[in-house]
């Protein structure tokens, strides 16, 4: 029977199952596929907060959700078009994530007595059977006993032939999609390299998923996305923090300088630590210190010792390194310190995103202690953000904040990557001898008020750093009043003057004044830019504005926030940046807060322009 | 470049002058750090290294000032975080040369942490403790060396706190190099500084120092003429344990108790007596427990010198190491392969 | 020969000398005679910031500034009337605080060639000899020469005798300011009822300084300052450390709870421990811990076991509690964390006085963690506004900030001090039975959104909290997106809901509504009260309102800001009310600035106000 | 009250089930943790303890959701400062029994520096720390107490740290009740667990516990059937080390210096083997120091059971004899003089 086959310009995926069904890696294997095709794509995983919370059960349901298609995408959806859920638990907690009308595809032996129990679903209350999902499209599979079938005889045990059971959905979905099985041949070959009977069962499975699209009648449509209009490139799959993790080492290449990463591990930003201590061949030095505060403080020791040093965490941690971020604001020396943001206050999500760290980076410290603040936007993005960070930081002999989110670091998009000669240049020189006619001053600035790093090892310049207030030039300790109320001026024109350094701010999309601006700053850059272009085809023509620079604000930005009637800054809290905007700008900015552990949704911003447009 | 290279790479003998800084000296006048700051300057410039690669590292803390006074490198930090920041220090630039300043309360408060990481880490750095038994800095609280019962700002009925003991605390954390020297004997303290410097790893050197301001006199007994020789026990790897005015005491072991025995009496002989043997992680233990109150009856004398050595390997020099296989196994990294990473496609 | 008695309205001295000239006592002394003979008055000590710099340095140099009067007094005052310099460096420190013309108190000997030397004053520039003088009115006293001679044959050896010349100076300023002995012998006698010997000499030396300025013709004039009309009552001295201790003592007191206090030392709130730990006869558990996080946790500890807890600490260490301030906002536990705020960043300038940590209080968390931050405005005050930030947290189950600085901690003022009886009632009921209807809701709210205070030992109330986000009123661990939005916000509302339970903002003096309005926080208040009387003098009648709640703000203070054309905020810092002012009421409000580590002065502000309405 | 009269005040008996909490566990399937828990439950009815006086503090990690699970007075807190929640619910409330559950990391990476302090003053508090070896939560980095070369997420080529050794850091911090037990032996767990309620002061007891998802097996050795005899050294008071799988070895001292013997050969005798005392602190250094690599030849068997024991005042104790004290020779503090101070002046 010849079945019908549809294009779509965008289709929104969440493969969705136990913590042991595999759906990170079946989700992952999709999406290099798509990628490879040419698609724009945009992902996001969803873990549980246990390590492994007991099978079957809502706690237990991992989640992994994409979003391709052959237009642009700035981010991982809003409600899917297709839900793989491959138990009672995973339709139980992401069905209303579902557009009506949408694609259900269900493991039914996920649906069992007992799987229903762990659920919460009393027995007679299947949502198979009792009628529930009469509004959605649902193809049932037995995918555990087609597995078992198909591997009968294979010499492996029943729990190896139910872990691949993830590859008959996977080939399920390419037969669906009309994509080739080759790339997750190779991951596959690649991965199991070493247990032969492991591969073969496998891409057995994933071929028979295929054929069962192929031969089966459980669905009459296929479908075609075709690749996306993107730049011309060669491009790559890349998270956030791992790109984070690429652009320390980047700049550090750039720079000439070793990197040093002090850390202590932290969800959501150990990742980070990770994918750097697997690059020594790159001299990373990476240290797990014993808390946070030790981990900043190595990387402090390490920056005056000539590194490029760097630390991460996430909010508590971040919380717990306020008071050695203050010396090296005192000590002037180059530091890049890294937030991951989480769910807060206190331990609060920890697997969640949020924003709602700005007001701790620009403000959560004794005294006054001003730090550049840098805002990624995005997985991608993350790299030239924290490449920025560092150039800052080592330009202007500073500590600098980098405002990544959980969002960001475990979301993964399309990378057309740089080539290293494209980067930036990063000019770092150690000073060599003395600078003040035979005299050594260590605070004596530069036209961008930075002063020079002179490294122990370099004979003439020894001197000595301290966090006590400064003589300006010297840096022998001073209690003057007159030398106080300077050098904290001093310290503070350093980092508002930055802004002369960075470029103007843009627009991101939308007339250049008019009703209503849209400005936003890290992770919600997807949604906003997204909601933007929804809008706008409705007849509602927002400007969107999104800021790398939260401190200092690029120059322009008052006069840009001055040429609309109201402007929008849609945020994952209570309204921080919001509350900078308005104090600086004096302009009646409006909120949209949302404090889900989610990240917006492009409708929900978008109904909001509307609101406020019409 | 090792830090032994670093030392062949000296062009001129410094002297102890040339240690001194232009900023004035701030310690209250009679304070112990004198005197230590002065062993200091004068045992550097015999260790050959050069100027450029020392670095000071402190913490906060009356002692923590130290740095300002050394013309090297150095770092005033914040407090309890010289150790870390020391371990980062080191991790970056093994050559450099880095002695540790800082407090009890510095160290052993809000520092315990870091100070016992860096014993095990083993970094080679060197950690002069500056112990008064008391916060000098911050006027008078009861620090965690203080002793049971001490009568301070903060603890006007006396203090309930039992204190540390810094050498057993440092056996516990694993250090390789433990040893306690004080203020007043000049000639123990510069030994002991070399030995710190000689020993490749983290050297704890407790020294005693007198704050003669809000905890004056609190190691009179073992630093003064008149009772130091009755109530010390200087140890010398090798050597027996003898201590009194006139040598006329030593310490002998009863299976594991150890003996204060009259040496005039002819019944004991030096020969039976416990010889110290620096790397003997048990008698050292015994040793560092050598700690009661000299105001008891039957005390035992306290012990200066090196208590333990161990040989194990620096941080450092791993972590090096690590990088310099990969190195020389892959080759030093691309940064083009690393941006482009495992799978790439192309859009044309 | 008879000598002119003159009446004066009010007199500011400054002693001034070497660390060990005993004058921060012959402050304290002419102080506490002051206060008996009924004059208003306020005190601040100028401490080294060594403990015991080198004498006879300018870093050695300590000073006490007294300013009293028969008028009110709310601050130390600006310029001095007189300068008592022991040495020169003390004079060549504190010169520049004195009024033209005014009074110059010299021991002669503190200015001999090794003194000038290490004033670092070229011998040929002895100013006691160069004329630089002569616009001030110099009486020169061989204090130390006097006070051996009178000593002569006492039995005391050289150094005691001289340790005894500042009661000489205070004998001399006794006779000319017409004060009677008797108060300081008196102290004598307590401080010395062990040392015969030395009490004589001291006796008889402060006698001798008063015999001398009888006698001799060093001053022609002898001065009255009237008892000052304050409000009828009972008076005692006081500082702020110490009435801050005595005001956690207080609310545990009156509260019904015992006061546990955790805490580590720091310059400048050290002294509230020690004045805590001597007194254990209220029950007071103080517990030096080992760094701030232990101090702050063993307070979170006690506040669940069911104490009042209490933590203290400056800028630093505030900044190392951040983490466990987030804890406790989750917990919803009382506790009170008191920041007597010092000059920044980091280490900083730990003597002197700063009000840079107010945006540290408000935001320097991770996540969305509010905390009701209270301000105390002088040494008396300190009393009230302590005891209120205790009564906000037991009544609220919130951590609450108390913001104190350097300048309230050590300086001291007259204080009506209160009965017992006359204390706000502190009403702490623990929960004693489950109650939902025979189930336990650990965060079930009452009206005021406070959940109840069920303490261990109460049996069938066990229960479990948390710092990941809480299901509203079980407590237990939710990860649930809806939940988390709801919980932010009412946490948000029970701060921000305290606005319904304090007083509304009142003016402290000036026009209800016109041209300016100074807006103040914390320990500005006695110059801006004294700027604003000065310039009203002057025709330019500025309204002054202070704030005691600066998180939440009283209900009505957007109210009163609009009802002026301009809005001045003075304060110790870059501009942090001025900041949270702007963004929460969009008015332009104006900062007037200071980071010196000093106070202002009246003359500074009034200056300021006079520029704006004029 | 004292938490002896609290005892008393029980009125029925409590069984395990009514410590169970209503929240489902979320451990991983086959965690050690389970084990623990179950251990925990079974052995804190029989202490006769009212539940409304138990308290259970934890900081974060796996081990650290302990508290959600007992049906008690709990506190989940934050990473590393469980012990210092629990002095100061212990200082505010001394007749709690209070029981504070932590990790590897927990206790002692981020939280080392409150562990010692702990152990120093001594609070009457019982730790309980898991130890895995491993980060838990965070999904598997190394911790202080992963071995050398433990390859890691955060260590690829292998760790280069040295672990603490933390019966030996706990000796060095003068801790007063020193045990270590395993999660796989349910009757010495609980036997461990009644002594740690025992002790007046401070009660530390490492609990290996294996984590069956990020570091599987790390403990096989010493828990599993077929090595446990050979590897483990189950010690006792007053009994002689003994152990094997016939209990055909046994450890003398010899000097100091521990040596394993064959006991089934005849010129070795069980008379004459090193005899347990746990009050001996310097035999107990030597136990705690059997703490090789098991896969080194000749390596001594990893002991379990009570290492040390010491008595010593606790800190609440001292605390609140000397605010007795002064209640009893000042009597009550006075609000109102306290308000007026010493010296007051009358305005009319
Ligand atoms: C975070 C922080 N907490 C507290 C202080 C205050 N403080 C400075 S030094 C010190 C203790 C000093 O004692 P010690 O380390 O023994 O040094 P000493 O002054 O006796 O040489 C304290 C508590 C600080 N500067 N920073
Ligand atoms: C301040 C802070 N830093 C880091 C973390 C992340 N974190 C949570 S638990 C943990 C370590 C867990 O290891 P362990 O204490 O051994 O407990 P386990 O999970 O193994 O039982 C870390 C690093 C945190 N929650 N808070
Ligand atoms: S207070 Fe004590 S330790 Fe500090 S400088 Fe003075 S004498 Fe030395
Ligand atoms: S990760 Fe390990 S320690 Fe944590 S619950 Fe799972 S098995 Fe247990
Ligand atoms: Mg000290
Ligand atoms: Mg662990």
């Amino acid at each position: 029977m010849s079945k019908q086959t549809e294009i779509l310009e965008r289709v929104i995926i969440k493969f969705a199952g136990d913590s042991g069904d595999g759906m990170q890696l079946t989700g992952t294997q999709f999406t290099n596929t798509a990628a490879l095709l040419g698609n724009d794509l945009s992902t996001f995983p969803d873990f549980p907060a246990e390590i492994r919370a007991p099978q079957g059960t809502l706690a237990g349901v991992s989640g992994f959700q994409l979003h391709f298609g052959s237009v642009n995408i700035y981010s991982p959806g809003d409600a899917c078009d297709v839900l793989v859920a491959m138990n009672a638990a995973a339709l139980k907690v992401n069905l209303s994530q579902l557009k009506k009308g949408g694609l259900i595809i269900v493991n039914t032996e996920g649906f069992d007595a007992k799987n229903l129990r762990l659920a919460n679903i009393p027995e007679d209350k299947n949502p198979l059977n009792d009628g529930s999902l009469d509004n959605y499209q649902v193809i049932k599979i037995d995918v555990t006993k087609l597995t078992r079938a198909a591997l009968e005889g294979s010499g492996l045990g029943i729990k190896e032939i139910d872990r691949s059971k993830n590859m008959f959905v996977l080939g399920y979905l390419y037969w669906m999609y009309n994509r080739p099985l080759e790339n997750s041949i190779k991951f596959l070959e690649e991965k199991f390299s070493k247990k032969k009977d492991i591969l073969d069962a496998n891409i057995k499975i994933l071929k028979a998923g295929y054929a069962y699209g192929d031969t089966t009648e459980t669905s009459l449509r296929r479908y075609i996305v075709n690749p996306a209009p993107m730049p011309p490139g060669t491009y790559r799959n890349i998270m956030g923090n791992q790109a984070a993790a690429i652009g320390l080492i980047a700049a550090a290449e750039k720079s000439g300088l070793p990197l040093f990463y002090g850390s202590y591990p932290i969800t959501p930003a150990s990742d980070i630590l990770h994918e750097l201590a697997r690059h020594k061949n790159f001299g990373v030095r990476s240290f797990q210190a014993e808390d946070e505060i030790a981990a900043i403080s190595t990387a402090i020791g390490a920056s005056f010792g000539g590194h490029l040093a760097a630390t991460a965490s996430s909010g508590p941690g971040i919380a717990l390194k306020g008071e050695a971020i203050g010396l090296a604001v005192m000590y002037e020396i180059p530091l890049v310190i890294i937030n991951v943001q989480r769910g807060g206050p206190s331990t609060g999500l920890p697997t969640k995103t949020e924003q709602a760290d700005l007001l701790q980076a620009v403000n959560g410290r004794n005294g006054e202690a001003p730090v550049p603040v840098v805002a990624a936007n995005s997985p991608a993005d993350a790299f030239e953000a924290t490449y920025e960070a560092c150039r800052l930081a080592l330009e202007f002999m500073t500590p600098v904040f980098l405002l990544s989110d959980g969002y960001i670091a475990n979301g993964a998009e399309p990378w057309k990557f740089p080539q290293a000669d494209d980067l930036k240049a990063i000019k770092v020189e150690f000073l060599k001898e003395k600078n003040a006619g035979g005299k050594f001053l260590p605070y004596k600035r530069n036209e961008k008020l930075s002063r020079p790093w002179a490294i122990p090892g370099t004979k003439g310049l020894e001197h000595r750093i301290g966090g006590i207030e400064k003589q300006h030039e010297t840096g022998n300790i001073s209690y003057e009043p007159e030398n106080h109320e300077f050098m904290v001026r001093l310290r503070n024109d350093k980092v508002e003057g930055i802004a002369n350094y960075i470029p103007e701010q843009k627009l991101d999309s939308g007339p250049d004044k008019g009703k209503l601006l849209i400005l936003g700053w890290g992770s919600t850059y997807g949604a906003i830019k997204t909601a933007c272009i929804h809008a706008r085809s409705e007849g509602f023509d927002a400007a969107h504005a999104h800021l790398r620079y939260v401190k200092p604000f690029p120059k322009n930005l008052g006069e840009i926030l001055y040429n609309y009637e109201k402007v929008l800054i849609p945020e994952m809290n209570m309204g921080q940046l919001l509350m900078l905007i308005r104090s600086k700008y004096m302009i009646p900015a409006i909120g949209l807060n949302k404090i889900k552990g989610l990240p917006f949704t492009a409708g929900e911003i978008k109904d909001k322009i509307i609101e406020l447009m019409k | 470049m090792t830090e032994n290279t670093a030392l062949q790479n000296s062009e001129q003998k410094l002297t102890a002058k040339d240690l001194v800084t232009d900023q004035e000296v701030r310690w209250c006048p009679g304070c112990g750090d004198y005197s230590i700051l002065k062993q200091v300057q004068t045992v550097i410039p015999e260790l050959g290294i050069p100027r450029e690669n020392l670095v000071f590292v402190s913490g906060i803390g009356c002692s923590s000032r130290f740095p300002y006074y050394m013309e090297t490198y150095g770092m005033h930090s914040i407090h309890g975080r010289a150790t870390a920041i020391a371990s980062g220090l080191k991790a970056a630039r093994p050559e450099l040369s880095v002695w540790l300043v800082t407090g009890d309360g510095d160290a052993l408060s809000i520092g315990g942490n870091h100070f016992i990481h860096m014993l095990r880490r083993n970094f080679n750095v060197n950690i002069l403790l500056f112990n008064n038994q008391i916060y000098g800095l911050t006027k008078g609280q009861y620090s965690p060396t203080s002793e049971e019962g001490k009568i301070t700002k903060s603890t006007p009925m006396g203090s309930v706190d039992h204190p540390f003991n810094p050498i057993a605390l440092a056996m516990g954390a694993d250090g390789t190099f433990i040893a306690r020297s004080m203020d007043r004997d000049p000639v123990h303290l510069k030994d002991m500084l070399r030995r710190c410097h000689q020993h490749k790893g983290t050297s704890f050197l407790e020294i005693y120092q007198n704050c003669n301001v809000f905890n004056d006199g609190a190691f009179e007994i073992f630093t003064e003429k008149k009772t130091k020789k009755q109530e010390t026990l200087f140890v010398e790897n090798g050597k027996p344990l003898v201590f009194g005015a006139n040598n006329e005491k030593g310490v002998k072991l009863d299976g594991f108790t150890p003996v204060i025995v009259d040496l005039t009496d002819s019944s004991n002989s030096v020969n039976d007596l416990w010889v110290h043997d620096e790397r003997d992680r048990v008698k050292a233990g015994i040793l560092g427990r050598f700690f009661d109150n000299p105001a008891h009856e039957n005390h035992f004398p306290r012990p200066f010198g090196v208590f333990y050595v161990e040989d194990r390997f620096c941080y450092e020099d791993a972590l090096n190491e690590q990088i310099n296989s990969v190195l020389s196994s892959k080759g030093k990294g691309d940064l083009n392969k690393l941006l482009r990473g495992r799978e790439v496609w192309e859009i044309a």
